[in-house]
């Protein structure tokens, strides 16, 4: 069974550690803050300018004045910090953020992702996600494994044009979480029900699969 | 004793000396903390083939989205264009000339204006279409691409609280891109909720000192919610 | 959920792993929001061959002044050395290499360093000593040079208050260097006044976000005036 | 006879205008915010972070965390804004300061300035001065028209190395006013009592004399 979305946050915010900022992209990586594990504190960073994203307003607590880079309005946690576009990129590009959880349309075997743009199509803008993928050591992205026609977006060499060269280290797709380096997608786990070889019929990209590929556990 | 007295009365005098072909930078990040009656007077103006730089372009009928129903924008460089048909299919009929910026590009490019630094190298982009013509050099064994940064005929900004020298703080995430359109002005227009008594606002704890404004003006606003989102539960 | 929990207990916790060679950045000008205590406390390691910058070395006796006396800087970036007799005898005796370097360059070679920005153009220095040997290119007509920017093993900073989130305030012209220097350790040590709860602090008035500090101490402070000087009649 | 200091502080002062922003350099410069002409207001920047300096303090205002770049102790006045550094020289380096005054050791015909460094005597560091002399369009030197010994400082060429290249455009001695265009000091007012013969035979640079030159007053 491939994962749910909110499986697939569930899975992701196993990754985080105590102490952690992250940046959580529009979409699936959103809900990963639905997730974080007890005992741990993750700071959220919203690249309009917040550092320590809190949950949504009550109606009570509404306020035009605070948002997040999704435009949704939020609150902001106590110990939390406001500031300018410049100096919350000056945090994301000097590498101050310690995971960026996001979107992407197609990632390849060399770390590249494309996420911005489908030419003739859709021209909605790279908006943060270019900064994040080039400030980050430390991103995961989230996406499905195929397109909905079945076509991989796991690739040997990204085809849409790129969000960041080189920068993607780990992969949670639907069917799978996988690492990337030395130029191949290493299969680490596998959605419970996937096999192996649904993984390998749906990866257009070079795949190494170890020995044991251990199958994702979720609690009910 | 006028000199630092920044207030003027009316938006037409904000926004006077505006002109067709001008390059206009303006604060806001979607809807939140967008100049909105100082857009909507280059509306009344009518003034074409603006050049605007902002990170995004507001919605239909809302924020810099305004200045589209009547084809005044010709040149925009913005991070995100998402929420706006208007602005989509003008740009798909290339009625509108689009050069999308990565957000931190954006604002490190106004940021870079208002403080005379000419350009400046950021990994942003590098190996992107972003990156296409523009100069690569290595830093410590990576790779960084050359960036311009802006300044503009007039910048167009929303703060919360100003006094009349011009100081001013911004209220929450209402900040974004205000601060750095702020300095990157040739005329730098603000239009905040109050203006109070010098001595009022602390002074090291005001976001924009004064010498970066030129023209200051107290306004009522809309402060349209995009995407309203409240607490489940 | 210690996670955030910046705090360290003691001086001696809180410059843990500074090492012989390294490079320090430092906030301070003058005597003025100069970490005195994380200074004292590199003297007593006896740590050697340190590069340092920050715009002035203090005095004889005082502040950076005080790593003089055991030679522990070999490098030294600053903009003004003029008050430093012991500063000015090792520079002559070439016990200590000094390489001048204007203060707005100096403060924005901190601030590029902490926002990942490798090198930026500046006119400031062209045509001067400054300049030479830097690559020089011509923007809109005006020559300008190229400067890269700084990231430190430490950071040694001195704010007014924080929360135990690292998120740090400070007071008036004691603000100086030290928000860029904040910026610009790979490990980033501060010592403030006053340590407050979470949310005491609002958000929207910190100067320095937590997110670039690994360290924090409540300290005392000697607080010495370098030049008082008070108003006659 | 030639200017006192506080006679050269004086003229400088009538170039104030309202509204101004102006830096004030250590040494005479500062003696300048003393004459402020009556009915104009000019705000001054100090480069370690104040816009709107005040007066010194009194014993009970003293406060360490109150400083200027000469690092006296200073107050600021109602509606002064307090900044860092880098944000300081945004400020001087982006041209927003209406009117830098500063000293300096030479000055010559092409606008060169050297005021840091006297090579193997004295090396005390630019400061702010570089920044500042490269960020202004509207710079004032003011100094000595020539040294104890008699030798000029308004050269042909600057020999000491350069605090900034071709950006001053006026400069007041203890002599005379005088302007810097067209690799040319234009002898615009002369102190009160010193004829133009002494000023050409202390001006090393190139010097245009026009026909008149006005005699400077000052009121006793």
């Amino acid at each position: 069974m491939a994962l749910t979305r909110e499986q697939m946050a569930m899975r992701v915010a196993r990754e985080l550690e105590d102490g952690f900022y992250v940046n959580l992209g529009i979409g699936i990586p959103t809900l990963v803050a639905n997730y974080i594990p007890d005992g741990i504190d993750v700071m959220l960073q919203s690249e309009n300018g917040l550092l320590g994203m809190g949950r949504f307003p009550t109606e009570e607590e509404l306020d035009p004045d605070m948002i997040n880079a999704g435009k949704q309005t939020v609150t902001a946690r106590p110990g939390a910090a406001i500031f300018s576009s410049a100096e919350s990129f000056a945090m994301i590009r000097g590498g101050h953020v310690d995971l960026t959880v996001l979107g992407a349309f197609e990632v390849d075997q060399n770390g590249n992702i494309a996420s911005w743009m489908v030419p003739g199509k859709l021209i909605k803008g790279m908006g943060g996600a270019m900064d994040l993928v080039a400030g980050a050591e430390n991103i995961i992205c989230i996406m499905t494994h195929a397109s909905k026609h079945g076509e991989s977006k796991l690739l040997e060499r990204c085809n849409l044009p790129l969000t960041g060269a080189g920068c993607i280290n780990r992969v949670l797709t639907d069917l799978a979480y996988l690492e990337i380096k030395d130029g191949a997608f290493h299969l680490k786990e596998r959605a419970p029900g996937v096999s192996v070889e649904e993984i390998k019929t749906l990866t257009a990209g070079k795949l190494v699969v170890p020995d044991q590929v251990p199958e994702m556990t979720f609690e009910a | 004793m006028a000199g630092f007295d920044k207030r003027v009365t009316s938006y037409e005098e904000a926004m006077e000396g505006i002109d067709s072909g001008m390059t206009v930078i303006a604060g806001g990040f979607g809807l939140c903390g967008i100049p909105e009656n100082l857009i909507a007077e280059i509306k009344r103006r009518g003034v074409k083939d603006l050049t605007v730089y902002s990170n995004n372009c507001g919605v239909d009928g809302f924020g810099l989205g305004l200045l589209l129903e009547d084809k005044q924008i010709s040149r925009f460089y913005a991070s995100y264009v998402g929420e706006n048909a208007l602005f989509e299919r003008q740009m798909l009929d290339e009625e509108i000339e689009v050069i999308l910026t990565p957000q931190g590009t954006l604002a490190e490019k106004m940021r870079a204006g208002g403080a005379g630094i000419p350009a400046f190298y950021t990994a942003t982009g590098y190996g992107t279409p972003i990156g296409e013509g523009k100069e690569v050099r290595e830093f410590n064994g990576r790779h960084y691409i050359l960036e311009e940064s802006v300044v503009g005929d007039f910048a167009i900004v929303k703060g919360w609280k100003a006094d009349r020298y011009g100081n001013v703080v911004y209220r929450d995430t209402a900040q974004n891109f205000n601060p750095m359109a702020a300095t990157a002005g040739r005329i730098t227009v603000v239009e905040v909720e109050e203006i109070v008594e010098p001595g009022e606002l602390k002074p090291d704890q005001i976001h924009t000192p004064g010498i970066y404004v030129d023209r200051l003006i107290q306004g009522t606003f809309e402060k349209r919610i995009e995407k309203r989102t409240v607490h489940q539960g």
